[in-house]
């Protein structure tokens, strides 16, 4: 694992929102480091900060301190001209709602090579046509496509819209904002396939963000479960569903819907209660309880999670 | 609240001086022969100008001059009217004539928002029906045709038809509003009608009005209990300005029925260069404008209780 | 299940009128519903679950209206009701309804708890301080701590899944006897959304209500159901017990629907998908309306409708596969795998 | 029987395509042209927009088709008011001048006067509005000086230009647009920042598409209804303006004749002599119904939700 | 119908109206309620209700007893007595008396309007201080006090320096600079009225200036009750008012309206009981038989301005360059002359008056009525025999003269051409923007250029100002010609005649309009300086009247001949009225013209029979 190519690194990342009284800390202390060519998940329940994370990272939020490393330079906060474009083009971001992040106004064409033109990225008018074509095929979608208006496709094809849009500008990761969450069920399958298949053929690497633990233990290979702006425990996808935690991560275990009605029906919810940590005296860090596996708790609370283990 | 309310005063204050500053320069930017009449223009010598110029102040440097002003502004002083009536007191002048301006103004503002959002709810109640169709064509019709011309026609009806009074008059003041309270009336009933028949459809549409069906609420209920309320919200921030400006008055109307209101009297005092009725009509403006802004705001929050006041002010 | 049904939909047709064109959104579609039951409809976006049962209680929208058909209840035909008095008898007190955006179906201008009381004033007869002691009763019953002090709050006070929470005390403060959910939990993330269908469930057994649930998730389906019906372009395609439908399913969008989920998906392999999108309803649907999407389409789907084939007495589904005629066929992988760790459990 | 062996036979699997799958029950689509066709079913506006482009064109015709040429009118006391005839087809004026050319003539220059208007209030307003709506450390400013421009009475920017720079039609006009674009700004910022925040204007800025084109691209278009209502709308309200500016004498100058003017003037006659205020008060009735009804549908069907 | 006719020999029998109500356009409302400050004819209107100086005019316009039981002067016109009577009171605005009419009051009067810091603006310090022993003085004196000072003034110093001084408390000698034998003409205008010590003592001689009218003194025959700025106001019968035996209303009530056309409508409903009538309701009046008020349109008698076209002989152009063009042009006696006999008016006195209008012709610069000789011959009738101005025929205008007009032209364009003038020559006129009245009748009087001289010879353009006509117009001196009316200040030609000589600084007229002493032409200036030599020749003429006025029409008979100023019209224009204007103060110099007492008015208004009547009647 030690000699994976660290794409992104995030370091004591904060991130706040208002000044003064109406300051408000939407992201705190995260840590982690994201891997060349694999899908790293953020699961967490709404308002938790993951969008933050990711919109930090394409720089849309500013961040308030930590820092950001993409191949090693720093990303956040001033940086040149030339750093940015390249941020741009390297990280491209795919978002939650399809109905919501394309210009409903603009065609399809246009949406598609936005990125293009902004930046020259293309020899000819011609290149440009091609080029949406190309990606268009890439995401599975039929050419012609390219002179519609988004109302006319249905969510799953818009959602490919949005990525063809990403795509076309050949990045290297990609900032997946729960990007099936506002999709028809029947539709998600379309989506997270054309996920996967992508990051085979481009070598992407992903930061998938999520709220369904079951969507995410499909297609990610590392999960990070935050809640309330602190990462509280990452591991393996496998690892962590086998072996979950922090009582956070139970509960949203529990949670998840599972489309077994006997199962299902027998199954127990588990409620997180914040107030079950005491950190007034015993402050809690940041431990690698296993290889590669991460819990935030202090150390009464990990000396627990390791006897956990051990059962 | 008590903090953002001082704020915002502040912050208006600074906009009316600004104002004040502007307009005070734009007068000074007139020729200073406007300060006299036509007839003092004839008989007057030029050393005669000079001396009546100079004791008015307006030879002073343009610095000297706005400092003086500001002095006097601080002072609650603002100063004697010219020509509009001369050497009264600036304050008296415009005072008899701002109560009889609002006072039609108010009364045609609470006529038109009676009759206009009863219209609207009519209209409403009625969507794409006949009565609907004669509501919008109403609004049409008062905005196609120009004022002046439905004045007349109010003014040709009033007078020979209904035998009202068709000039106003002090002594008689409830019948010879009348027909100026009808013409301030006729335009804004068409728009508060225009808007709440918006606003209520557009609340008609909203989900909480189909839970609220659901659970078996009467249309009347619906209506009165949800629609209303929540349509008149948006509406409710331009009330407290509409009434302010009612102090205003209307230039034609009252022209129109020789209103002694404030009307007529801001094109009158620039014409007759009655500078300082004209900068004390901007302070009152001024302050009316920022003041019916605010209010609007007040009222919204009291409405609405989504609505917190923050820093950023009435702009939403 | 052999009891009468409470409310007996048959044959009921739908269509809007918009802008001068005809859209037929519920195609001849009938539907039973038993006392006690929870019944669960599941179906893609735009399938017509809601204008269905939105026509139970007569809130279609206005360019909307039953064309065809009968809706029973009571002994009467809720088809034929065209006042909106008439309604007011059924609305509420007999039927009501939980809608699927929290966040809009309350009004933002009235006090959470007036609403509740509103609904407990309309529809039980008690007015006043009594009213709202039960309003307030009702906050506790849907969990919602300090009912005093919420009560007396607006709903932009409330977070998304307690304002979901305030919609079902509406609903439910009605007594019903029938509780249609219309995606009661879509916009809310899977905790709330597990709290909110035990929320549900709980109610519905002090309550005594018959309640109509509407999702396209399945795993919510598998939570709450005693019965499915999967719809499909305005048309139930097959019902069945929950069991049934999860274990034995027939219909090839069914089978399409669950094969799709991500749960049962297996690492690194494509998960099975639909393709294409559903028919334009403004048009003739001719044959199958699957077809076109179904990868194993039989050239019959593209001719003919299929009818009803009973393969238990509550399971039914709608397609050719099951007519004598039709080729063998075998159900897809996951419902094979479903059924084989259902078996293995028990 | 054969009726069930052919469909016997079509138990048979059939080759799916996904192609078609994919393109199920969707249409070819053009933006504009479906404008259009919407507009063109709102059968009112249709035929207010046909009656006004008629009125203008006959605007024209009606000059030349009349017996009198408006530069050439000969006032003439014994002709003064006569009601419309075979000679004077509007009648004439108080000084016995043709009313016809007149009034076509006012016509033109109040057309004129609002087109001009409407349109450089609409682009000074919408340059304007999309910068203070969208740039945030503007707004501030902005709303500053909107609030200062519009607490001083347009009257007495009128009277002081009026007064210190003269009046023609160039000056009304750049006058008129110098104080409507306020409006039109304020209006614009605040759809602006109602669209300003939306996602897909993030995903705009995650490709580095730079602010303008962000406006011209992203915002705009969903503006278009609204711009064009109040575009509409406010061509009557600057006829209205220009004609109560006449009315104190702070109109265009005394060579240009507008519908504001006639009206203005007929004011004095019309209980003896109605059609003087018939005659404009249709015309500028007409104009206003026009731009009300054509604006709303057009906004309408410029709003693609619509378009089935 | 014939109805009306038997209600009509009735006439004698009907009713007077007890409250008068008329009315004023707002440009006329009223702006000062204090006499001494004003002088704009909109204040006088009413002060002139409220305020009495010595004397009083008659409908003919002549110096009637008023306040003075005598006066005269014994030394042609050096010094002036006036004898006062002593029951006159002031009162204040409930009635109450608060001090007796004394001499001293007219000293009060002039000493406020002579000193600088009590009338700042300087209104009616004009006549005193040309015409008052040591007025000037005073006056140069009080400005270098301090305003405090000034204001503090007793009456001693005044007195001393002031020809004024009051031998008895009713009393009043005035001492002339030189010999003015009009001074008592002077004294119906504001500049001789009286003003209580009494008054200014009780209000504070700082508040003096914006006294409200509930403050005021009152010796007039009204007082006025109530004042609502652009609206109404209420005059009502002072009953301490010292002439007992008076006809006088029991209130007068004047509301503003906004036009004439609004007030006709209020007319018609009985609201005001007299309205003049614009153009298109005379119109719809006259050519109908059957309407209501067919029978009762009535002629008004002229109103007291003389109106004249005034040449500029200076004109500039827009960028501040001699107009070369029309200068030399204008300069022309032929080419002024052509104007004079050429230019049909008939058209442009249609405009105000269609039923008859040739009576608005002015034949002469000096109004009608001003001065009559001691046979009791208008003054203007002298200047007509001279000018050999033909009897009217009733169908055009007397001075019209084609043949004559054409010959002119002939010349000028021959004596023009050879001096490099364009033609047509242009002609700037400038009307206020806004007003389309102005514009309508510029527009005939355009097009009566055109027909008459030919828009080759002259072509008038018309320009607008907006507000100012001096300011815009006439100081930058864009104008070619203007109209005006005269209005006269006191009882003697001079006043008219001296508006026009040349290198004089006291005429008005030279100096702002005409700007003749600005002009080069040689022969154009040596007519002006004849004519001058003419007016100062009269002028010094004091002793006999009649010899001076016979030089004075001497003089004017030049001015006409040479056409230096073109006499335009007399403002004659129809009503429908209750008020019997014959009856009705007509002084043309003076505030007295709108002082309801005496007023005869009948509730049934007069037909125009009636005042066909009452014209033979006066005229007699
Ligand atoms: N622009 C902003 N200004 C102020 N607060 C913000 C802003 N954006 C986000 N927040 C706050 O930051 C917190 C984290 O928000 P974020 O959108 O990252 O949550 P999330 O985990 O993506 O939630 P969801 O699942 O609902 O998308 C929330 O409480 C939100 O209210
Ligand atoms: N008022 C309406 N006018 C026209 N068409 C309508 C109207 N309401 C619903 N429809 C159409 O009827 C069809 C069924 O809609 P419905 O809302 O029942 O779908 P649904 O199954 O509830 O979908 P979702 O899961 O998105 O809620 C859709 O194609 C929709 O476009
Ligand atoms: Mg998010
Ligand atoms: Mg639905």
């Amino acid at each position: 694992m030690q000699e994976k190519e660290k794409l992104i690194e995030l370091k004591d990342l904060q991130i706040t929102f208002g000044t003064g009284k109406k300051k408000f800390v939407a992201v705190d202390h995260v840590n982690f480091d994201i891997y060349k060519g694999e899908t790293f998940a953020l699961v967490g329940e709404s308002g938790s900060g993951k969008t933050t994370i990711g919109r930090a990272i394409t720089r849309i939020n500013p961040v308030s301190a930590g820092e950001i490393l993409f191949k090693g330079r720093r990303i956040s906060g001033k940086i040149s001209k030339e750093l940015d474009l390249e941020v741009i083009k390297k990280c491209q971001m795919i978002f939650q709602d399809p109905q919501a992040s394309l210009n409903e106004r603009a065609k399809v064409d246009y949406i598609i090579s936005e990125g293009l033109i902004n930046h020259h990225l293309y020899k000819d008018e011609k290149d440009r046509y091609n080029k949406v074509q190309n990606a268009l095929r890439e995401v599975g979608l039929l050419p012609e496509f390219a002179s519609r208006f988004p109302h006319e496709f249905s969510g799953g094809q818009r959602q490919r819209i949005g990525i063809a849009r990403a795509l076309i500008m050949e990045p290297e990761f990609v900032v997946a904002d729960e990007p099936i969450s506002a999709l028809d069920v029947s539709i998600r399958a379309q989506v997270l396939n054309l996920l996967n298949e992508l990051k085979k053929t481009k070598g992407l690497t992903y930061l998938f963000i999520a709220h369904d633990l079951s969507v995410v233990r499909f297609i990610s290979d590392r999960i990070a479960v935050i809640h309330k702006g602190r990462i509280v425990e990452l591991a393996e996808a496998e690892e962590l569903f086998l072996h979950p935690l922090h009582p956070y991560t139970k509960a949203l275990l529990s949670a998840v819907p599972i489309p077994d009605p006997e199962r299902e029906k027998n199954k127990e919810l588990i409620v997180y209660d914040p107030s079950i940590h005491d950190y007034s005296v015993d402050q809690p860090v940041w431990e690698e309880i296993l290889p590669g596996h991460f819990v935030y708790g202090n150390q009464k609370e990990l000396e627990g999670y390791r006897r956990e283990i051990e059962k | 609240m008590f903090k953002y309310t001082i704020k915002r005063l502040l912050q208006s204050v600074v906009t009316v001086l600004i104002v004040v500053t502007i307009v005070f320069l734009l007068m000074r930017m007139l020729p200073t022969d406007y300060f006299f009449t036509e007839d003092q223009l004839m008989k007057f010598t030029p050393e005669q100008k000079e001396e009546q110029l100079q004791a008015a102040g307006l030879l002073d440097p343009m610095p000297k001059q706005l400092v003086r002003y500001y002095g006097q502004l601080l002072k609650f002083d603002f100063g004697e009217s010219r020509r509009i009536q001369n050497g009264v007191d600036v304050v008296s002048v415009i005072g008899d004539k701002f109560t009889i301006s609002m006072k039609l103004g108010c009364t045609a503002l609470v006529i038109s928002l009676f009759v206009g959002i009863l219209i609207g709810i009519i209209q409403t109640l009625n969507k794409d029906r006949i009565l609907d169709h004669v509501g919008t064509a109403y609004t049409i019709f008062v905005n196609a045709v120009p004022s002046l011309v439905s004045y007349s026609l109010v003014l040709a009806f009033g007078s020979k038809v209904l035998g009202l009074p068709s000039l106003y008059s002090t002594r008689n003041p409830s019948e010879t509003s009348i027909l100026p309270i009808v013409c301030l009336s006729l335009a804004s009933i068409a728009s508060y009608a225009l808007w709440t028949r918006r606003y209520m459809v557009d609340e008609l549409n909203k989900d909480y009005i189909k839970l609220a069906r659901v659970k078996g609420t009467s249309s009347a209920g619906i209506m009165i209990k949800h629609v209303f309320k929540n349509a008149f919200v948006p509406l409710a921030q331009y009330v407290p300005a509409s009434f302010l400006y009612t102090i205003g008055g209307s230039l034609l109307v009252e022209r129109f029925f020789s209103v002694p209101g404030m009307g007529p009297l801001l094109t009158d005092a620039i014409v007759r260069y009655d500078v300082n009725v004209v900068q004390t009509l901007v302070v009152l403006y001024a302050v009316l404008g920022t003041l019916g802004v605010f209010l609007g705001d007040i009222l919204m929050m009291l409405l609405d209780p989504r609505i917190k006041l923050t820093g950023k002010g009435g702009t939403r | 299940m052999t009891k009468e049904p409470i409310l007996s939909a048959k044959d009921v047709e739908i269509q809007f009128s918009l802008r001068g064109r005809k859209l037929t959104a519920i195609r001849r579609c009938s539907l039973d519903l038993y006392e006690g039951e929870t019944l669960a409809i599941v179906g893609e976006s735009g399938s017509g679950k809601s204008v269905f049962t939105k026509s139970f209680l007569g809130m279609l929208d206005s360019n909307g209206s039953i064309t065809h058909g009968s809706i029973m209840y009571d002994g009467k035909d809720l088809a034929k009701y065209k006042k909106e008095k008439d309604w007011r008898t059924i609305r509420g007190k007999k039927i009501s309804m939980v809608m699927q955006d929290p966040m809009t179906s309350l009004n933002p201008l009235k006090k959470v708890g007036k609403q509740i009381q509103e609904s407990i004033e309309l529809n039980q007869g008690i007015k006043g301080a009594e009213a709202k002691k039960m309003a307030l009763e009702m906050l506790e019953k849907v969990g919602i701590p300090f009912p005093e002090k919420r009560y007396n709050q607006y709903p932009h006070e409330f977070s998304g899944g307690m304002r979901q929470r305030v919609v079902i005390a509406i609903a439910a403060a009605c007594h019903p006897d029938i509780l249609i959910c219309d995606e009661p939990t879509t916009a809310l993330d899977v905790t709330i959304q597990a709290q909110i269908l035990n929320l549900i469930r709980d109610l519905q057994k002090e309550l005594k209500m018959t309640v109509i649930y509407i999702t396209h998730d399945l795993g919510v389906v598998a939570n709450v159901a005693d019965r499915v019906a999967v719809m499909y372009a305005g048309q139930i395609v097959e019902y069945g017990t929950v069991n049934e439908i999860f274990y034995d399913a027939w219909h090839p969008y069914t089978w399409a629907l669950l094969s799709s989920l991500p749960q049962l998906g297996v690492k690194g392999e494509p998960l099975p998908t639909i393709e294409g999108t559903p028919p334009n309803l403004f048009n003739k649907i001719q044959g199958d309306a699957f077809a076109p999407r179904n990868k194993k389409a039989l050239a019959i789907d593209f001719e003919e409708e299929p009818p009803f084939f009973e393969i238990t007495p509550t399971h039914k589904a709608k397609t050719w596969y099951l007519d004598p005629r039709a080729p063998k066929i075998e159900q897809p992988e996951a419902i094979k795998r479903l059924r084989a760790s259902m078996e293995g459990r028990g | 029987m054969g009726e069930n062996e052919k469909k016997d036979d079509l138990f048979r699997f059939v080759e799916y395509s996904a192609e078609k799958a994919e393109r199920t029950g969707y249409s070819d689509y053009s933006y504009w042209k479906s404008v259009f066709q919407n507009f063109l079913k709102k059968k009112s506006a249709v035929v207010m927009a046909i009656v006004f482009f008629a009125l203008v064109i006959f605007s024209f015709i009606a000059l030349h088709i009349g017996k009198y040429d408006y530069a050439a009118l000969k006032t003439n006391s014994a002709m003064a008011f006569q009601s419309p005839n075979g000679e004077y087809w509007f009648g004439t004026d108080n000084l016995g001048r043709d009313y016809w050319c007149q009034v076509w003539y006012a016509a033109q220059t109040s057309i004129k006067l609002a087109l001009i208007v409407a349109l450089g209030e609409c682009v000074l307003g919408v340059i304007i509005g999309c910068i203070w709506g969208y740039i945030r450390s503007l707004d501030r400013i902005l709303t500053e000086v909107y609030n200062i421009i519009n607490n001083v009475p347009v009257i007495i920017y009128m009277t002081l230009i009026a007064l210190l720079v003269g009046q023609s039609f160039t000056i009304m006009c750049i006058s008129l647009i110098g104080f409507g674009w306020l409006t039109m700004a304020r209006n614009v910022r605040n759809l602006v920042m109602m669209y300003r925040d939306r996602e897909y204007n993030l995903a705009s800025r995650c490709l580095g598409t730079p602010i303008w084109r962000v406006l011209v691209k992203n915002i705009l278009p969903y503006l278009i209804s609204i711009i064009i209502l109040r575009l509409a709308l406010s061509i009557p309200s600057t006829i209205a303006l220009e004609s109560t500016l006449s009315y104190l004498g702070l109109g265009l100058g005394i060579d240009t004749p507008s519908l504001g003017i006639l009206l203005r003037n007929a004011r004095n006659y019309f209980l003896e002599h109605p059609y003087l205020l018939i005659f404009p008060a249709v015309i500028v009735s007409l104009i206003t119904v026009t731009f009300y009804l054509v604006g709303n549908a057009f906004s309408d069907a410029a709003d693609p939700r619509n378009h089935v | 119908g014939s109805g009306k006719k038997e209600s009509k020999g009735e006439k004698g029998a009907s009713e007077e109206i007890k409250d008068l109500v008329t009315y004023e356009v707002p440009q006329r409302e009223m702006e000062n309620v204090f006499v001494l400050n004003t002088e704009m004819a909109a204040d006088l209107n009413v002060l002139c209700n409220t305020n009495e100086g010595f004397l009083e005019t008659n409908p003919k316009g002549q110096l009637v007893a008023g306040i003075a039981k005598e006066w005269g002067t014994e030394d042609n016109g050096l010094t002036w007595t006036f004898k006062m009577r002593d029951d006159v009171k002031w009162v204040d605005q409930q009635g109450n008396e608060k001090a007796d009419m004394v001499a001293d009051d007219f000293v009060t009067a002039l000493e406020w309007i002579l000193n600088a810091h009590k009338n700042d603006a300087g209104n009616n310090t004009s006549m005193p201080i040309s015409m008052i022993k040591g007025a000037k003085e005073y006056r140069e004196y009080t400005k270098s006090l301090s305003a405090d000072e000034a204001l503090k003034l007793d009456k001693s110093k005044f007195l001393e320096m002031v020809g004024i001084e009051t031998p008895d408390d009713y009393t009043v000698v005035y001492h002339c600079i030189a010999e003015t034998p009009y001074f008592d003409t002077v004294a119906v205008c504001a500049c001789l009225y009286p003003i209580s010590q009494g008054f200014i003592d009780e209000v504070g001689v700082e508040n003096v200036k914006s006294v409200g009218i509930d403050k005021l003194w009152y010796n007039g025959p009204y007082i006025l009750t109530e004042f609502i700025q652009g609206n109404t106001k209420t005059l009502t019968k002072n009953e301490s008012y010292w002439d007992k035996d008076c006809k006088l209303f029991d209130t007068v009530t004047i509301k503003l309206v906004e036009d004439v056309t609004v007030g006709y409508s209020l007319y018609d409903t009985g609201e005001i009981d007299t309205i003049d009538l614009a153009e298109a309701n005379l119109r719809a009046i006259y050519e109908d038989e059957n309407n209501q008020y067919h029978d009762y349109l009535t002629e008004k008698l002229p109103n007291k301005f003389s109106y004249q076209m005034k040449f500029n002989y200076a004109k500039k152009n827009e960028d501040g360059s001699d107009d070369t063009n029309w200068n030399t042009a204008i300069a022309n006696e032929a080419f002024r002359q052509s104007i004079y006999y050429g230019l049909d008016l008939t058209k442009t006195y249609e405009r105000a008056n269609m039923i008859n209008p040739l009576s608005c012709e002015n034949t002469a610069y000096t109004m009608k009525g001003l001065v009559y000789f001691s046979d009791g011959t208008d003054y203007v009738d002298r200047v007509e025999e001279l000018i050999e101005l033909p009897e009217s025929n009733g169908k055009k205008m007397r001075r019209l003269d084609k043949e004559k007009a054409e010959e002119l032209k002939k010349q000028a364009i021959e004596e023009l051409s050879a001096k490099g003038v364009k033609f047509p020559v242009e002609m700037d006129y400038y009307i206020p923007a806004g007003s389309q009245l102005a514009l309508d009748s510029a527009t005939v009087l355009q097009e009566n250029f055109a027909e008459c001289l030919g828009d080759d010879y002259i072509k008038l353009n018309i320009g607008t100002y907006v507000s100012s006509l001096t300011q815009e117009v006439i100081d930058p001196s864009l104008q070619s010609v203007v109209m005006n009316g005269w209005g006269a200040d006191y009882g003697d030609v001079q006043n008219f005649l001296g508006q026009e000589t040349y290198g004089e600084e006291t005429a008005y007229y030279s100096m702002n309009y005409t700007n003749i002493n600005d002009a080069t032409d040689p022969e154009l200036i040596a007519t002006w300086k004849e004519f001058t030599d003419l007016v100062n020749k009269a002028n010094a003429i004091t002793g006999d009247l009649d010899e001076r006025y016979e030089a004075y029409a001497q003089a004017e008979a030049y001015m006409l001949k040479h056409a230096m100023t073109i006499p335009y019209n007399l403002e004659i224009s129809w009503q429908l009225s209750k008020i019997n204007d014959y009856s009705v103060s007509h002084a043309i110099y003076g505030m007295q013209n709108a002082k309801y007492k005496n007023w005869e008015t009948s509730v049934d208004a007069y037909t125009t029979e009636d005042y066909e009547k009452f014209a033979e009647e006066f005229n007699k």
